[in-house]
């Protein structure tokens, strides 16, 4: 199954260039891309500062996170994420102060926009397929025209979740497209250790539309988003896309993939790298420079210094905020607990 | 009021809330034209729709994961597991998911979701049907659970279950499904989650118990009655939140404790009973709290179920140790 | 995908009759399906005087489940059964009388051969899917030449199990064939309704050879199945089966079909008979006539009759059977416990 | 004898074990060529080739199911979950088909099967990570648990584990890896499984703990001693089964107990703890049996986290007030 692709990864335009996408959405894609490969060096940096705890860096899939977070509209349509998708989350409105006080393990950073179109981003691998689907189906259900996308890997799509999450989105015709990461590796494993099938024929096993995409290419991976996002809007259900692509980086900052990863595939990859292709066609249509590049990295720095700045003045941790929204009415034991803790936090224990 | 089984009376209290609030819907395997392999859900989807009352496919993690969607989405899913035994097949899904989704979202997403299923033993049933693995599901911090052992209970949790801002897990008793019969007011009913009942008062001895064996208790009560031993049987109901206010109070008042459940013995949830009236009335015990459960084995084969799951005999013979001790 | 059909529904041949199959195993087949009718309603008798539990009838799937284990070898493969396939299990080797102690609830029911080439019947839907592939994964390891046959139905293939067993056999390139039963429901709710997808082309998403058979027509089955077998055996790996047929009968003794099965779609299925279909061309290829049929008929009853001896004189049950096999030795807490059981029941409580 | 590390203690015993038996094998995630994402298992797959040490999809339900499969086949697998709190999607796997393959095969289809797995907390780790939900299969008949705090303990329970014939699920202190450090035997040795130990003798109360609570309690054990509290502490290091003989012992001869767990409080496995010395010392308890554990919440954000699981403060300020009640 070939993949969809409409820029050759030397950056020549093989189809058209998607509806859509206006000169500033084009632009706006790039330094949204942009932002991520530099926002991984920045966060390693902090993170072997101490700042941060682990961080799972996205280095080679901005594309796929980016060309399918720009065919939907954060105004009407629902994330659902895996933790990788930190490109994605930023496009939902997500500070990315919080997203750094999260990665810090600091409680202010589970902080999510008010709009509620945000999911918190999922640790275990698919548990939040199924909730996409109810999402979706839960939307379709209020009248709301408004579609959900769902993002996880390779690995991820081993779990039975994510069948569950794909068979009842089949039978439910929920309005929500599930993005998977394909990048190569689940931690250590690679591919063909994880499955010897093709994922995007899931498919046609659970009854949704699937796609093949070159997850490296921005506009390919915008394109086939925007068809599902179109199908889900008009009834026509559910969408898989497997966005073949390759994870560039360690799989987190606790992760040394040098003892795992072959340098020869390594060096390969990077001849696919999804920004290099994106910059070189966009430059080539007029609408990149080096002005525009710069731009581009001064806003990045400005807004990951913001971040930082904002996450420095987070200030420390309120103790109680341990025993906030277990419930909407706090029970007798854990009301008793919550002053039991605060009593010996004064009595200095 | 009306008299009433206790399946007809969740059947009755699901259609009242149906009808009540558009908003909730009902959704598990054979739940649709069917109307529940137990008829809880009879005609719900004749008078609300295929779209309120939802047959969906085999896959328990899928109904509790879509539930928590759903919910997100504005619905109140009340999601029905064929059996607690099947729980398991979801219990990443309930135990970490919907319970913490309020937490880990600061209250972003509270999730009104209820989880109804069938469970106990004593009725014939293949392997895995008769679990009772309430306990479990305890230790997931979030998470109600409720077991009504009334068809008024019956109504009024489900009914409190259905409108609680967040996931209740509602467990109906099998073998009470059509044995347990009684008033059950005809209009709205709401029992608040996290009381408990005092089913018979006595001054000798509290036996606590929850669903099924609160009647086996009520049974052995009267049969001890008659050797002179008043037993006061407390219907834990919530087993969380625990209403230990009612349970702390029996028990110092008898100062002698018994507590019953289906569960195999080792870290049932009788486990956190015991420990709980041994914290709170420790001065007040004048004999070790017994501790009735199934043994540590797993379910049996139904030929030998009933001497697995405490029965009558075996509470009243845990009763009049307890008052000898 | 149009499933292998070898005999038109009227009984006429459309292929070749299989290789393996000679008069006695094309003969042995039919009464293996034959007493699998007859079961059904001796069983369901029974039921009706209490000397069963519930019963799971398999009638419409003889085909399926008969021809699938024709194909396999009972003295060299391994079964891993779903509940509704006793003709499976009664082929390799389970005494009928110990199948009937089982539906009754006695603890002899538990009771398998010696040769543990038959896995106990599964209740928990799918669940012993991965089970299925690490026996047969295991068998490879250990350098084994046989194969693992495993039967769920359309509904369990749902099960997030399915689909890990399934994507694991892919990789592990595990000798083992899953055959699902898709029998139009699973229990009350019908096949459109548990999945939008194509049972078989699940194959293709986890790497493995996908088939999708008539499950009416026992020809059919054996050549699909054998053909598993083969490439199992030759290093090949796993084989999903799509048996597409229909539960003529029942969910259970439990169950008022009538509530939710279509008159007419029942009548139709009907026309699809297995038994009247395999009948009518082995009748025509002189393998079969009345006087087989009688014989045949003597032969299940006298079977059937001597289970129900088996299970009469099974006796009362050993209470302290309860407390056995938990452990290979017994942890003194469970000793206490069974000391405290046979004590209460010496003093008659 | 050498002073190793947990971490390495386990790898070497894995490596043991694989040497000695050539049915045993190694499956899970990231166990292969990576050596396990603690480095548990590196090394192995150079030694014993790929069919023996296995990089498996990311399935946990599978990942048990087929060591269910496996061990059936003859083979003696090493499940390693990546952490506890993913066991959770293998929970009906472990629970009900797992601990029970025994039991209902009347003896037939044992099953010779490890599980490993990290756990506990005050790691730093992302949510679901340092999940402690022993407890929950503590309720499940069928299956041991054992949790050693000790590098030594760890080598003579993980020896134990794989040749154990019934499952195992053995837990690793994710926070002792590195930081438990003790001598170790060099050749084969073996703790029995159901056996506690005694980690510190005292007269005046006992501390019951296990895995990476052992060490905090020893910690407010010194503490106590230099105000004149002798403590007890007993590593359980067995959950199922449980040394009761030790613990009783123990607990009627100091008259006081303190019982240290990490998961959330309510059904946590300390309830069983707690519940089963006061059934067996009841007449000797001098004062409430207090019982420690998380709150019930759940896991918190890191920063959190050193004031969610019970440190030495909390135990040693549970110590005092036993011993002065
Ligand atoms: C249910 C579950 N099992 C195991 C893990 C541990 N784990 C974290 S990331 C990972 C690999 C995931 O690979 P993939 O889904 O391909 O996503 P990627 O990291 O490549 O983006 C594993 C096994 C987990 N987080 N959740
Ligand atoms: C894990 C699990 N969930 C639910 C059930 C309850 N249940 C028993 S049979 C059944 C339907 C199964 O349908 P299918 O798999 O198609 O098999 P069939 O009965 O048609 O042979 C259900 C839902 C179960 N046994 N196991
Ligand atoms: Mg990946
Ligand atoms: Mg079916």
């Amino acid at each position: 199954m070939e993949p969809l692709q409409l820029l050759a990864p030397d950056g020549t335009l093989t189809g058209d260039v998607p509806d859509g996408l206006d000169e500033d959405r084009l632009v706006g894609m790039m330094r949204l891309m942009l932002l991520g490969r530099r926002l991984d060096q920045k966060a390693i940096a902090l993170q072997r500062r101490g700042k941060l705890g682990t961080y799972a860096p996205l280095s080679g899939q901005e594309a796929a996170s980016v060309g399918s977070s720009f065919a939907m509209d954060p105004d009407v349509d629902h994330l659902v994420p895996q933790y990788r998708e930190q490109l994605a989350m930023l496009h939902w409105g997500l500070p990315l102060g919080t997203y750094l006080l999260q990665r810090y393990g600091h409680p202010r950073g589970a902080e999510l926009p008010e709009h509620r179109r945000l999911y918190p981003q999922q640790v275990a691998l698919a548990a939040h397929a199924p909730h996409a689907t109810g999402l979706a189906w839960g939307l379709r259900l209020r009248g709301e025209r408004a579609a959900v996308i769902c993002h996880f890997g390779d690995g991820a799509s081993s779990e039975g979740d994510a069948h569950e999450a794909m068979n009842l989105a089949g039978v439910t015709g929920a309005p929500v497209i599930f993005v998977i990461q394909n990048n190569g590796w689940a931690i250590s494993v690679p591919l063909h250790l994880q499955t010897r099938g093709v994922i995007a024929r899931r498919a046609d096993g659970v009854g949704i539309a699937g796609e093949r995409v070159d997850g490296n290419d921005v506009l390919a991976m915008y394109a086939a988003t925007r068809r599902a996002r179109a199908r889900a809007l008009d009834g026509g259900g559910a969408t898989l896309i497997e966005a073949v692509t390759y994870r560039l980086g360690a799989h987190t900052t606790a992760d040394d993939p040098t003892k795992y990863v072959d340098a020869d595939e390594l060096e390969d990859a990077r001849t696919r790298d999804p920004l290099t292709r994106y910059r070189t066609w966009l430059t080539g249509a007029g609408l990149w420079d080096e002005a525009r590049e710069e731009a581009a990295v001064a806003w990045i720095d400005e807004t990951v210094d913001e971040a930082v700045r904002v996450f420095d003045a987070a200030g420390p941790v309120d103790p109680g905020a341990m025993f906030d929204h277990v419930y909407a009415d706090e029970p007798p034991r854990l009301a008793r607990q919550r002053a039991e803790y605060l009593a010996a936090l004064g009595g200095g224990a | 009021m009306t008299v009433r089984s206790m399946i007809e009376t969740i059947r009755l209290t699901l259609e009242d809330e149906m009808a009540r609030d558009e908003r909730v819907m009902v959704l598990g395997e054979d739940v649709g034209t069917q109307g529940g392999v137990f008829r809880a859900t009879e005609g719900l989807k004749a008078r609300f729709g295929a779209d309120r009352v939802v047959d969906t496919p085999v896959a328990e993690a899928g109904i509790i994961g879509a539930s928590i969607g759903l919910a997100t989405a504005g619905m109140v899913p009340v999601a029905e597991l064929q059996f607690l035994g099947f729980a398991h097949q979801a219990f990443h899904q309930i135990g970490f998911q919907l319970a913490r989704f309020r937490y880990r979202t600061l209250g972003r997403f509270p999730l009104q979701v209820t989880i109804r299923a069938p469970y106990g033993g004593a009725v014939h049933a293949p392997e895995l049907h008769s679990d009772a693995f309430e306990g479990m599901l305890a230790n997931a911090p979030g998470l109600k659970i409720v077991a009504p052992s009334t068809a008024a209970d019956a109504r009024g949790l489900l009914t409190s279950a259905i409108r609680d801002p967040d996931p209740v897990l509602y467990l109906e008793p099998l073998r009470g499904y059509r044995l347990v019969r009684d008033e059950v007011p005809d209009d709205e009913h709401l029992v608040p989650i996290g009381t408990a009942r005092i089913a018979r008062p006595g001054r000798d001895v509290t036996v606590l118990a929850w669903s099924f064996q609160v009647v086996n208790a009520l049974e052995a009560a009267e049969a001890a009655a008659e050797e002179g031993i008043e037993v006061e049987v407390v219907d834990v109901r919530s087993l969380v939140p625990l209403d230990e206010t009612t349970i702390a109070e029996s028990v110092s008042r008898t100062g002698r404790c018994v507590v019953v459940e289906e569960a195999p013995r080792t870290a049932g949830f009788g486990a956190e009973l015991t420990s709980t009236v041994q914290e709170l009335c420790f001065l007040d015990l004048e004999a070790p709290i017994a501790r009735l459960a199934g043994w540590d084995t797993p379910y049996p084969m139904p030929l030998l179920e009933k001497d697995y799951i405490p029965g009558t005999a075996r509470i009243l013979d845990a009763v009049r140790r307890t008052v000898a001790f």
